[in-house]
């Protein structure tokens, strides 16, 4: 069973001063399925851009097969048949689905001409397999982030690959997704293929992989049998202390689903209210309200058009008809600055495109909505530079300091500035498209208290989220969307994830 | 499939048609044959337009990879001096000098991607360089003189029973035939596209971005060194100051022709049709009497309202 | 406008093309004057156009457009002569009478050539720079490199300097067509050569304006072409001692006057109609201006 | 905090200060007086140079945006034209004539982001128009004759006790220091970086891009004029053709200094830096003897050496 399989050896990596991997040596068999697990900044996505060719090791070797091994590019990787998606998803906006997927490696006649058939086919057989909603035809840019996810996975999918690494793919992915995923997934390994798998849902981890391995601060920890080693031992090996208690349900005893009592918390009106929103063909008729205090958590499949319903309330698209109000005052943004001047932010999705500046430092990322909002003139280094701390801090974000560059974190980092930069405008509605994407579980923790203490303080906080243990553990209710419209509401206490995914997949048929 | 209007080069073309016509009607003759629509004037815009179309050609795909060529003007110019100098002053064949014009493409085009490749210049200040040397380098051969080739070219020149003036153009529309299917059909056109719409995910997806942008940078050097022969022989004169400052014409006509600065957007097609445009302004502007003075703002106000009119055709398409 | 296609028919008036080098040296506007005041008077119509700076492939594009348009006549003040003397010789073949000024073509089969030879001109510089030096001293040129006229003026001057061996040629400056960069060329070289015997500008940019002769000291001597109106304020005021001013506006007068002749049938007995070149000193500076005043004016 | 030898600027400071050395070393009198360097002729580079500096400042700040602007170099000459229009013509007083010349440079920076913000076009197109329309302006206006403002200007003059000379270089020193602080320790300079970084990611975070950008191209005009009446006034003259492709030099200049055209990096003090990099080759080449045909080689070849020793100065402070 063990055949010789890939082999790290004393692998290390320094980036300046920050020592990312500090030689790390483990084993994955031929053929098998791993996991590699950690804390954010732990050196996971470092590790596996040395396999993929990209970054270039301080020390240390790999081997494959028992034969040695060097790449010094992605081509050399690929062409070592490790095929690989990352973390960032990196796609050609300018291009199609298909000619995404082949990038590179096209499908070519004599002279490199291309057959546009046969790769339209191959597209098509894979998005079917994954079911994505999308035609091999469809400019990248259309096609949603959650998609252009799917879209990631089926382009390391379309080539015989030995090894398939897959650096967090599942971020923005809801479980039914997933098991289109996992199925395809389990299908190549039944051919013999290597996975090599990054997650920080452990459940997602237990699904699919025989073993994992979990790094700490570039350290190697240990090598972990599935079968024998409970979920439990994993996180204490994460952290390397007593792991946080089972993520508990954390919800505050004042907001619960009960409109009479919330009618008695805050006598006033909603802290936003919602009626007969519509922005066709993504969403129809929605209507809703939350309540100061109250987190309502927002579910639906991929493309249910959760993101941009979010968008349309922060002013970045015109709705076709509906009105909303906020502290029962009507508004009407026309751009994400009236929304922020209204009391309204933004976590959004995609953290490449919407959220970072990568020019800029740490610092002025931080508080760049919060002095556009309050208009600032003067940069005042001392306040800012508290601001940023106090975020760094309550958010536990793994940096050297506060001056360099966001590329210099690594993803999860990434997604807790962005989270931080709109918490620290204090808004009156927080709006979360996927806050905790790529957070490992102890950060989401502490996440999910700071939004609850922002709510206690009498926040409304409204959260999409495709991680439905997340959505359960911290929605007071929970609004189901398919197909662009409200499907129904359940109270966040009582739900199951069985009750969520009914009214989230009925009359679809399961497909989306 | 794409329905035919959506198609970007044909809004370019549209634009070019609507310009046709609307000098046809304001130049309408009170009496005699018409001075803007006749076979003769079309060749001659065809002719002129053809020294921008082909560099323009070149000027879209190193644009689609992202990059910049400033130096095709000075290209132009180099070429028609050392393609001179070898037929006149060493008195090679004309073909054996065109060759050697070419080099002058082939070397510009090296030293660019060496420059920006190799060393990681930006490509605005490696061919901003290039275009001093190379330009440099006509006034040294030439001591700011000039060779001429008419003098023993054959007058009154047919290449296969048609008059020398048809060449250029000719050239023109098949290189553009020849580079809109590399560019649409074959993988080295996908390449390009891939490199400017996303460079570092043309990296993790193995293409070799620097071979791919030096094939980008050469092909626009041979281009334009190919607009120099062409000004060479159909011109009859190689001198340093040749095409001096056309490289911004050339680049307007990429980017006229759909063409987007910011990379992995474009149409060789469009970019030699973003040429015709600028040539039928150039051609039918001096037919105005009065406007001496006013042609500069004719072609600015020109410029804006073209591409405003495209963007308004694109977005209906959409 | 010309977009009036119901226009009554009207007895049909000649149209004459006007191509200078450029439109934006100064002094061919006069010459525009001049073509358009001869043309009201003989009741005919003028076009003037040309490339917007010196280029000779798109002056080439002018002339051929005019070509097929099939104007009545053609008068070019020619950038490049062998550049352009097939399109003429096309032109003439095709029954346009061309005549050329200011600068000719003269292998070409133009019909006439009105203005002073550029070779000429640059001799009397040279002659005059070296009357005033008394035939020894060091001389410094401008010039822009790739105009064939300004070639032709600098041969010229430098072949009537080398008959005084007391005199040096230290530089030839090229201002790159940017006048601008002639007050900057002509302070460092003033820095340059503190004791430098004479300029000689073989275009007219340094006397566009007092500044760029800001740094000459009083005992270098300064010759340049160009007489327009701030050329003589500076020879007045002693920064520039000799001016070679050409028949600005005749070069749209005569040229005009000529085709109208021709298609008259009335062709030059001589082909070559030297306009002279006005030298213009201290001593000879109030009858050039009194002359300038007229012609101004509109006056002969 | 960063070390000295971080900051971006002194790295160009450095280039600079070993440039003059060369040129000092280069250009060493066999005897008397040394032609370079002298505070004359230091006293001429910064004067000349400032024509370019002053634009380049507000050229970085559109590049950081992750605009372009072609248009300074019409700019210029427009403004020359309308400050010489006003003083000669109507007879105005010089500084009424000047501020009638900025009116050049905040319409030119109006229009330009009228559109690019409302109309969308891409700055390329956008400022290539608005530069054929204010260049052609300057012609109607001038019918390609010009404004001699020597004649009225004092001879001699001097403004507070100095010379006028010195006025040019003070009024870019004093800018650049203006818009190095408005840049780095303003709102208005982040919210510029932030819109060059990241677009989307501005207009997510509450940003007015469009306003951000207005006021970037408006700034750009506005200092492109001020250059323009710096040029009437050292030149003494208002013409149409005056700095004739500028645009380029200015925007070489820019980045030289440091910055990069896909926007969100640069600084402006670096932008003045590098115009005055371009000032001394323009005033020490004339120097070399013979040089005449060599220059534009030897400039292509400096901006290449530059640009490469900029970049290993910079990794190996990283
Ligand atoms: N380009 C870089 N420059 C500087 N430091 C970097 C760079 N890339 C990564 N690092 C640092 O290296 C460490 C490991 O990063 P890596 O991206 O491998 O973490 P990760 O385990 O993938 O985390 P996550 O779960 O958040 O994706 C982090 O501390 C990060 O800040
Ligand atoms: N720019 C766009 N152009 C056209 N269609 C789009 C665009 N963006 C999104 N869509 C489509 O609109 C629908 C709703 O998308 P949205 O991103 O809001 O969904 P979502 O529920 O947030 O799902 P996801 O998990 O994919 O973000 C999808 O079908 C998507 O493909
Ligand atoms: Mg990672
Ligand atoms: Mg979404």
């Amino acid at each position: 069973m063990t055949t010789a399989g890939l082999e790290f050896r004393d692998v290390a990596k320094a980036f300046g001063a920050v020592q990312a991997l500090r030689g790390v040596s483990f084993t994955i068999a031929a053929g098998d399925a791993h996991a590699c697990v950690g804390e954010n900044g732990a050196g996971k996505s470092t590790l596996l851009k040395i396999l993929a060719g990209i970054i270039r090791p301080d020390r240390g070797a790999l081997s494959w097969a028992g034969e040695r091994v060097h790449f010094s590019s992605p081509r050399e990787a690929l062409g070592h048949g490790i095929g690989m998606v990352y973390q960032e998803m990196l796609a050609f906006p300018n291009l199609s689905v298909t000619a995404n997927i082949f990038a590179g490696r096209e499908i070519t006649g004599p002279w490199g001409r291309l057959d546009e058939r046969a790769m339209r086919a191959r597209t098509q057989e894979l998005l079917t397999q994954l079911h994505v909603p999308v035609t091999p035809d469809t400019s990248m840019e259309r096609v949603s982030t959650a998609c252009a996810q799917l879209v990631q996975v089926a382009r390391a999918l379309a080539f015989d690959c030995r090894v398939l690494v897959l650096d967090e793919p599942t971020t923005s992915l809801t479980d039914a997704e997933v098991d289109h995923l996992f199925g395809v997934v389990g299908r190549l390994r039944q051919q013999g293929v290597t996975v090599l798998f990054v997650s920080h849902r452990l459940p997602e981890v237990y699904r699919l992989c025989d073993r994992i391995t979990v790094l700490r601060d570039g350290q190697f920890v240990g090598t972990f049998e599935r079968a024998t080693t409970p979920s439990d031992d994993i996180v204490r090996a994460m952290v390397g202390r007593e792991p946080p208690k089972r993520v508990p349900r954390v919800s505050s005893p004042v907001s619960t689903f009960a409109p009479a009592e919330l009618r008695r918390t805050s006598p006033s009106s909603p802290a936003l209210q919602v009626r007969g929103l519509s922005s066709r063909p993504a969403f129809e008729d929605v209507s809703f309200q939350v309540a100061p205090g109250e987190i309502v958590g927002m579910f639906g499949l991929v493309g249910s058009g959760r993101t941009e319903i979010l968008e349309t309330l922060f002013g970045l698209a015109v709705p076709d008809a509906g009105q909303v109000a906020v502290d029962g005052q009507a508004i009407h943004v026309r751009s994400a600055r009236d929304a922020a001047r209204a009391g309204l932010a933004l976590v959004p999705e995609n953290r490449q495109r919407q959220g970072l500046f990568f020019n800029l430092s740490l610092r002025h990322n931080l508080v760049l909505p919060l002095a556009a909002k309050q208009g600032v003139g003067v940069i005042r280094d001392a306040g800012e530079e508290a601001v940023a701390r106090a975020q760094v801090e309550s958010l536990a974000i793994k940096t050297p300091h506060l001056r360099v560059t966001p590329d210099a974190l690594s993803g999860g980092n990434q997604q807790k500035i962005v989270a931080g930069k709109w918490l620290a405008t204090t808004p009156k509605v927080l709006l979360l498209d996927e806050p905790t994407k790529g957070v490992d579980v102890g950060a989401k923790f502490e996440i999910h208290n700071l939004i609850r203490r922002q709510a206690d303080a009498g926040m409304a906080c409204l959260m999409v989220s495709s991680d439905l243990p997340e959505v359960l553990a911290l929605a007071d209710r929970i609004l189901v969307m398919r197909e662009g419209r409200l499907r129904g509401e359940l109270p966040g206490a009582g739900a199951t994830e069985e009750a969520v995914m009914r009214l989230a997949t009925q009359e679809a048929g399961g497909t989306a | 499939m794409k329905k035919v209007w959506q198609v970007r080069e044909v809004s370019t073309l549209m634009i070019l048609v609507l310009e046709v016509a609307f000098f046809t009607w304001y130049l309408w003759p009170s009496d005699g044959g018409h001075p803007f629509l006749n076979v003769g004037n079309a060749l001659l815009i065809l002719k002129y337009s053809s020294i921008y179309g082909i560099a323009a050609i070149g000027a879209a795909i190193v644009i689609i990879t992202g990059g910049i060529d400033l130096s095709s003007g000075a290209v132009i110019g180099l070429t028609s001096v050392v393609t001179g100098y070898f037929f006149v002053q060493a008195e090679w064949s004309l073909t054996a000098s065109a060759v050697m014009g070419l080099m002058v493409g082939l070397s510009a085009g090296l030293a660019s991607s060496w420059l920006i490749v190799g060393m990681r210049l930006p490509p605005f200040i490696a061919t901003l360089g290039v275009m001093g040397i190379w330009r440099g380098a006509g006034y040294i051969i030439t001591e700011a003189r000039f060779y001429d080739l008419s003098a023993k070219l054959p007058r009154n020149w047919t290449v296969a029973g048609v008059s020398i003036d048809w060449v250029p153009p000719l050239v023109m529309v098949t290189l553009a035939a020849i580079f809109q299917v590399l560019m649409k059909r074959f993988q080295w056109g996908r390449a390009i596209f891939a490199v400017g719409g996303n460079e570092t995910a043309a990296l993790f997806s193995g293409l070799r971005v620097g071979l791919v942008k030096t094939t980008a940078y050469v092909t626009a050097g041979l281009l334009a060194a190919i607009s120099g022969v062409v000004l060479a022989v159909v011109q009859g004169q190689g001198k340093a100051d040749l095409a001096n400052g056309y490289e911004l014409d050339i680049i307007a006509s990429a980017v006229v022709g759909g063409t987007s600065l910011t990379g992995g957007r474009g149409s060789v097609a469009g970019a030699v049709l973003g040429a015709l445009i600028f040539g039928v302004l150039r051609n039918a502007l001096p037919q105005i009497p009065g406007a001496t003075f006013y042609d500069r703002v004719i072609v600015g106000l020109a410029v804006i309202v073209i591409v405003v009119m495209d963007q308004v055709m694109v977005k209906r398409a959409s | 406008g010309g977009g009036t296609p119901d226009a009554p028919p009207a007895p049909k008036k000649l149209r004459f093309a006007l191509i200078p080098k450029s439109l934006d040296i100064p002094v061919f506007d006069y010459a525009r004057i001049g073509g358009e005041r001869a043309a009201a008077a003989l009741g005919v119509e003028v076009i003037y156009r040309g490339p917007d700076r010196a280029d000779e492939l798109r002056q080439k594009e002018v002339l051929e457009s005019f070509i097929t348009q099939k104007v009545d006549g053609i008068a070019i003040s020619v950038s490049n002569a062998s550049f352009l003397t097939p399109t003429i010789d096309r032109a003439v073949e095709a029954g346009i009478p061309v005549v050329t000024w200011d600068s000719d073509a003269p292998a070409s089969k133009r019909l006439a050539f009105y203005g002073v030879d550029d070779y000429k001109s640059g001799i009397v510089m040279g002659e005059e720079t070296a009357r005033m030096l008394n035939g020894k001293g060091t001389v410094a040129f401008i010039t822009s490199l790739g105009a064939n006229n300004l070639a032709r003026r600098l041969e010229g001057a430098r072949e009537a300097l080398a008959k005084h061996p007391g005199i040096t040629i230290l530089e030839t400056y090229d201002i790159k067509e940017d006048s601008v960069r002639t007050g900057e060329i002509i302070a460092t070289g003033t820095n340059r050569y503190p004791n430098l015997g004479a300029w000689i500008s073989v275009g007219g940019w340094p006397v566009f304006s007092a500044n760029a002769l800001a740094p000459v000291p009083p005992t270098t001597k300064f010759v340049s072409f160009d007489t327009v109106p701030s050329a003589i304020t500076l020879l007045r005021a002693g920064k520039v001692q000799v001016l070679l001013g050409q028949k600005y506006f005749g070069w749209g007068e005569e040229p005009i006057k000529l085709l109208h002749g021709i298609i008259n049938g009335r062709k030059p007995a001589n082909p070559i109609i030297d306009s002279g070149v006005d030298v213009v000193t201290a001593a000879t500076v109030d009858a050039y201006e009194a002359a300038w005043k007229v012609m101004v004016a509109g006056g002969k």
